[in-house]
């Protein structure tokens, strides 16, 4: 006696490499407000980007994970998640954090070596960057639990890149998402590299959005290159999560441009001519070539865009030097509600040490 | 359940009150571990919680410690106040990540803006007869991470009453329960959400001529051997540690300086445990006072035997009442 | 543009409950005298078993967990593993212990506390058991690497309980199995709880076997109280193994016949009701019948297997009840290959307090 | 390569030769981990091995920490002797669970059947300006569980001997590399294959007047403030302590007897830290030669900040010459 269960995961695609709708596209296309406005966010982006590594380049900053070929992606969630939903990113979801709200000269203070670079104050819920690799995903499950709880319509989307989709963490954690049938979607950023690791190496699976199916979620695949793709399926997943359906296993494809960070070195490990077709499919361009076929952009309009995202990089950068370290006090001001009294002398150390900078 | 209700309870038992009494009083108090709920967990310390709370609040997870301890981290990020058991300390390790690395860091990452309230409750230590891993006493890895606070009470009136403070504190604590006096004795414990100070050592008897110093399971044949002490003349004040980190260093260096002698008592291996800690501080900050050197009674630097040669592992009466023989000869 | 992916685990069953042929049986069971083998093995299990539960109920023995239930799938597994296999078993794999070499003394010595129950002098690449949860399967893959990497034609069985299955170490062995083609084929014991959880809370999939896809393994159910479906599927699985093809997933369906073990009761979260249906499934009792129906069993053969059975489980039990403790310096002794001059004086301070016994 | 070559090499160069010799010399040994084969290492401590030995026996793993630390243990008990490498000492926490339960626990509890020749590279330590969790150094959790070696080499030659010893040790040792001190001084060493012993402190500096004991980085500091304390007239004893646990406790012992004064020093926190194990043991061994209680000159027991303020958490140079001032006083 045989019995067969059956499983699949679907993958969509909408603009081919140039911009060139492949398809019918999806509702959302018809919103230009949001596409324009998705468009400048991936800009200023990678504008940040730019700058960022410079700093860290010329000693202004430390090591820095450039976000380049992730900008699609993370506009994308940074619009789908209503404010009150809960984002727990991992730490190239620069360009999800600023539609969040978590300001560029946050972002340049956390690189830059300083804490306050995650007090967040206008995304508060959010959780912070967590370094060590997949992690969080255990935290999204926690928010979603607590969600699930008190019977609240809000979701969480939760980052991860491909290389932590072989964690324990984040298998243990969609388990948890199916079988407590929690809102929580995961976005996996799967860019080809786990540092020097390839995607072929992380796993035997085809793809990577079949992990899903151990968990008894949805699993479906986006080219993450293709904002109507990833903003397509995103939204539908949100919605399926506030209507408390649970939750499910997104994989966008795309691929890392930059270095895995500015410690990194990535000619050591792949060919210049793999870097030069993924360009090739480069997100930022695509959706530029379709809203310029669409009549909504114009080369004017890309050069006042370029202007302004530079200049508000500048003052965010300004400001991020301008700010002066925390006094080392705080390093022990911060680790309980209230300093135990086992730590008053070390304190009083610190202050008495670096009275004046030492 | 009336605030004035006094019951004669196990320290097991005691735990559970605790945790009824606040999950009553603070819904955000969820519990969440392996066997919690509809079994009321392996030592029945969460009994009856799930009928009087629901499956929302007293909730069985999948078997996946990690798991375990970081939907804890996001629950608390949520302003829930997750109380999560492992099973047993000897599987608290594969939660390790989540503890050391986020529940403990969370505040400082943060400056301030999540924390978590978070309550990982674990029975440990042996003699219980139980099966390779169900006898660990590593509470010094936990007590050398900055952001974590380490309660260990030793009756059930201390139980009620650090649990409490502990669910109640707003940073995370880890809450290790010693299984080999989950039941020896019974307490009258008054059921009014009175909690106990975290951060105090509590002396359980005064003495003059040496201080012994304990926690955990530890406390019985350190009382047993004060008594024995006090047969042959010497006066030994006792002290239970139960918060060992962060330490309560003065009341143990007050005492030193009255008894001029220390005896650490623990179960934990020797090599680097708490005792460790406290010797340390004590040599350092009593070496004036200090009539003989701060002598440990542990167990050995060994894993825990089977249980056919487990006892000769555990410290017993009689290596306490040597060690204070040997201290008090010099 | 669409793409789909398709994915599916089957399942296979061939005696019904009463030990009637389904279907036609698989090539397996022209092999009587395997099969009268495997019956025997598994009565002499469930003798063992219930002597050891005697015991510790007298205080004879520690804490003990029950094999009822997992007689058949045990049995499989040794019949099915070649002598320089390695077996990375869990705790409840009694069966297939005697099979692999294991002796029922060596088993008691374990149970009732003595670290020389995990010696196994017949069986010594087998890894002892491991009591925390799922951490095997992390073994088995390092097993399946070390064959891999020397080239040889050996293959690796590790056991998992369902509850496993959540745990992390589970999901991310499969994963290495499936990205370094390894010859580990996993036996998931799927007996419907983990204590007192209950399958369906571990996991919100539909089966157990479809997280091998998660790992790009195949993954196929079998029912594990039918003989001839474990040891078809483990005899393929194993033969795929040997011969370089990769590892896979099995999950072989069944109940947890007793209590977790002797510390449990599980009339606290279960009904008598399920026990009882679950007992109209049991194994031993259906391969009974099939043999004596295909006329190769008989009462008298069962009477005399029964007292045999008896015999071997007492003579093992009295050799248990006379070996006599470690002496307490064995908890150093064998900690490092030499002692290092930091213990010595620990172990000169154990040596003089339990000399005479204390 | 021949047995007489001598170079001038870092302590990270010397690593990478180590590494190359032992598995030029033993086909047993593989090495593991995120990143070592094709990329030779984060830190280029495994760089060019893949070219000479092989994808199967310098591999890439998927990244999963605990996978790395228990596919070592499958492995080691098949003969082979792998030695993982850990990214950053703060992602080691994930592969606690199988160091702790199984790698320091096989050879016990098979009797001596199997046992685990596995070598846990983990560079370790701040001071390199890196992001959160790229900084810590929590040996202390490593040294308390038994069935663990815990090695930490501080100069190029060290580096050398000791994981040549650590590698043939038929049983688990963490390896801690000091990655402040990776590439800051180079130092000629000879590529012979000869380990040096575990176990053993190495004395640096020969003095009478205070013992200095330390490890890892903050060698280079001790040293320094050894050289001004030698222009203020203050003969220092350096030890560098290399093998954390097991502690040779002889060596420590000795140099106190003669020198009547310690100072520990190290970057870990202090609470809890290797630091306290020794001051307990001096304190205890050498309660009558001591003038003058045993310092701590530590890390703050709190988190490491980020890098704006990681070298005002960081032990100074002016903080070990004013701690030994405080004991020469005394
Ligand atoms: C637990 C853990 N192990 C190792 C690291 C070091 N590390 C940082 S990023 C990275 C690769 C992550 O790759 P992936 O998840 O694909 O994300 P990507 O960087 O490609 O965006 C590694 C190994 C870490 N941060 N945490
Ligand atoms: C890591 C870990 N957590 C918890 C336990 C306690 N425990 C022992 S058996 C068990 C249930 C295991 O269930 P399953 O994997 O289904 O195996 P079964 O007992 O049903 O054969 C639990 C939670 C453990 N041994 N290890
Ligand atoms: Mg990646
Ligand atoms: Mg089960």
């Amino acid at each position: 006696m045989k019995q067969r269960f059956e499983f699949h995961v679907d993958s969509t695609r909408y603009l081919d490499d140039h911009g060139k709708p492949l398809d019918d596209l999806p509702a959302q296309a018809e919103d230009t407000e949001r596409t324009l406005a998705a468009y400048r966010n991936m800009v200023l982006t990678r504008t940040f980007d730019a700058k960022a590594i410079a700093l860290q380049r010329t000693g202004k900053c430390g090591t820095y994970p450039s976000v380049l070929g992730h900008e699609v992606i993370g506009t994308a969630i940074g619009q789908s998640l209503a404010k009150t939903d809960v984002f727990v990113p991992y730490y190239r979801d620069q360009a999800a954090h600023i539609l969040r709200g978590a300001s560029l000269v946050e972002m340049l203070l956390y690189w830059g070596g300083d804490e306050r670079g995650s007090a967040w104050k206008n995304c508060p819920e959010d959780l912070p960057i967590a370094v060590p690799i997949a992690t969080q995903c255990c935290h999204a499950v926690g928010v979603g639990s607590a969600i699930r709880i008190r019977g609240e319509e809000r979701a969480v989307v939760c980052c991860v890149g491909d290389g932590g989709t072989s964690k324990g963490d984040f298998l243990e954690s969609i388990n948890l998402a199916g079988a407590w049938h929690l809102p929580v979607v995961f976005m996996v950023i799967n860019n080809q590299w786990a540092i020097s690791t390839p995607r072929g190496i992380q796993t035997g699976a085809e793809t990577i959005a079949q992990k899903a199916i151990s968990a008894g979620l949805p699993g479906h695949i986006v080219d993450g290159n293709d904002y109507f793709s990833v903003i397509e399926a995103l939204d539908a997943a949100l919605e399926r999560a506030h209507a408390g359906k649970g939750g499910m296993v997104i994989e966008a494809v795309t691929y890392r441009l930059g270095d895995h960070t500015t410690a990194d070195d990535a000619t050591r490990y792949r060919s210049a001519e793999d870097l030069k077709k993924a360009w090739e499919k480069d997100g930022i361009k695509r959706l530029q070539n379709y809203l310029h076929d669409a009549g909504l952009w114009d080369p004017d309009k890309e050069k006042a865009l370029q202007a302004e995202c530079k200049q508000t990089v500048e003052k965010a950068v300004e400001e991020y030097l301008a700010t002066e370290a925390e006094p080392p006090t705080a390093m022990v001001d911060y680790l309980f509600e209230n300093l135990p009294v086992s730590l008053r002398a070390q304190r009083e150390r610190l202050a008495a040490k670096y009275r004046g900078g030492e | 359940m009336s605030s004035a209700e006094v019951r004669d309870v196990t320290l097991v038992e005691a735990v559970n009150m605790a945790l009824a009494w606040e999950m009553a009083h603070d819904e955000n108090v969820v519990l969440l571990g392996e066997d919690i709920a509809t079994n009321g967990g392996v030592f029945r310390a969460t009994v009856g919680l799930k009928e009087l709370f629901g499956f929302k609040r007293v909730m069985d997870t999948p078997l996946a410690e990690n798991l375990i301890a970081g939907t804890a981290v996001g629950m608390a990020t949520q302003g829930l106040k997750p109380v999560a058991e492992f099973q047993f300390m000897g599987f608290i390790y594969a939660g390790m990540e989540q503890i050391v690395s986020h529940a403990a860091r969370m505040r400082n990452r943060t400056r301030g803006r999540l924390h978590c309230p978070i309550v990982y409750r674990a029975p440990f230590g042996g003699g219980i007869h139980a099966p390779e891993h169900h006898s660990e006493s590593t509470e010094a890895l936990f007590a050398h991470i900055p952001g974590l606070r380490v309660v260990i009470p030793s009756s059930p009136q201390r139980a009620y009453g650090l649990l409490l403070a502990a669910i109640r504190d707003p940073d995370p604590v880890v809450f290790l329960e010693p299984k080999r006096i989950y039941r020896a004795v019974t307490q009258s414990v008054e059921n009014n959400g009175e909690a106990l100070p975290l951060d105090t050592c509590f002396t359980l008897r005064e003495g003059d001529d040496v201080t012994l110093i304990t926690w955990g399971a530890c406390v019985m044949e350190t009382l047993q051997a004060a008594d024995k002490l006090a047969e042959q003349g010497v006066s030994a004040e006792v002290i239970d540690v139960a918060s060992v980190s962060p330490l309560d260093r003065e009341t143990l260096l007050c005492s030193v300086a009255k008894t001029g002698r220390a005896v650490i008592i623990h179960e934990a291996c020797r090599n680097g445990g708490v005792g460790a800690e406290i010797a340390a501080s004590i040599a350092e900050g009593a070496f004036l006072d200090l009539q003989a050197p701060v002598v440990r009674v542990t167990g050995y630097d060994t894993i825990m035997p089977y249980y056919r040669n487990e006892m000769a592992y555990l410290p017993t009466v009689g290596d306490i009442v040597e060690a204070v023989e040997q201290v008090i000869a010099l």
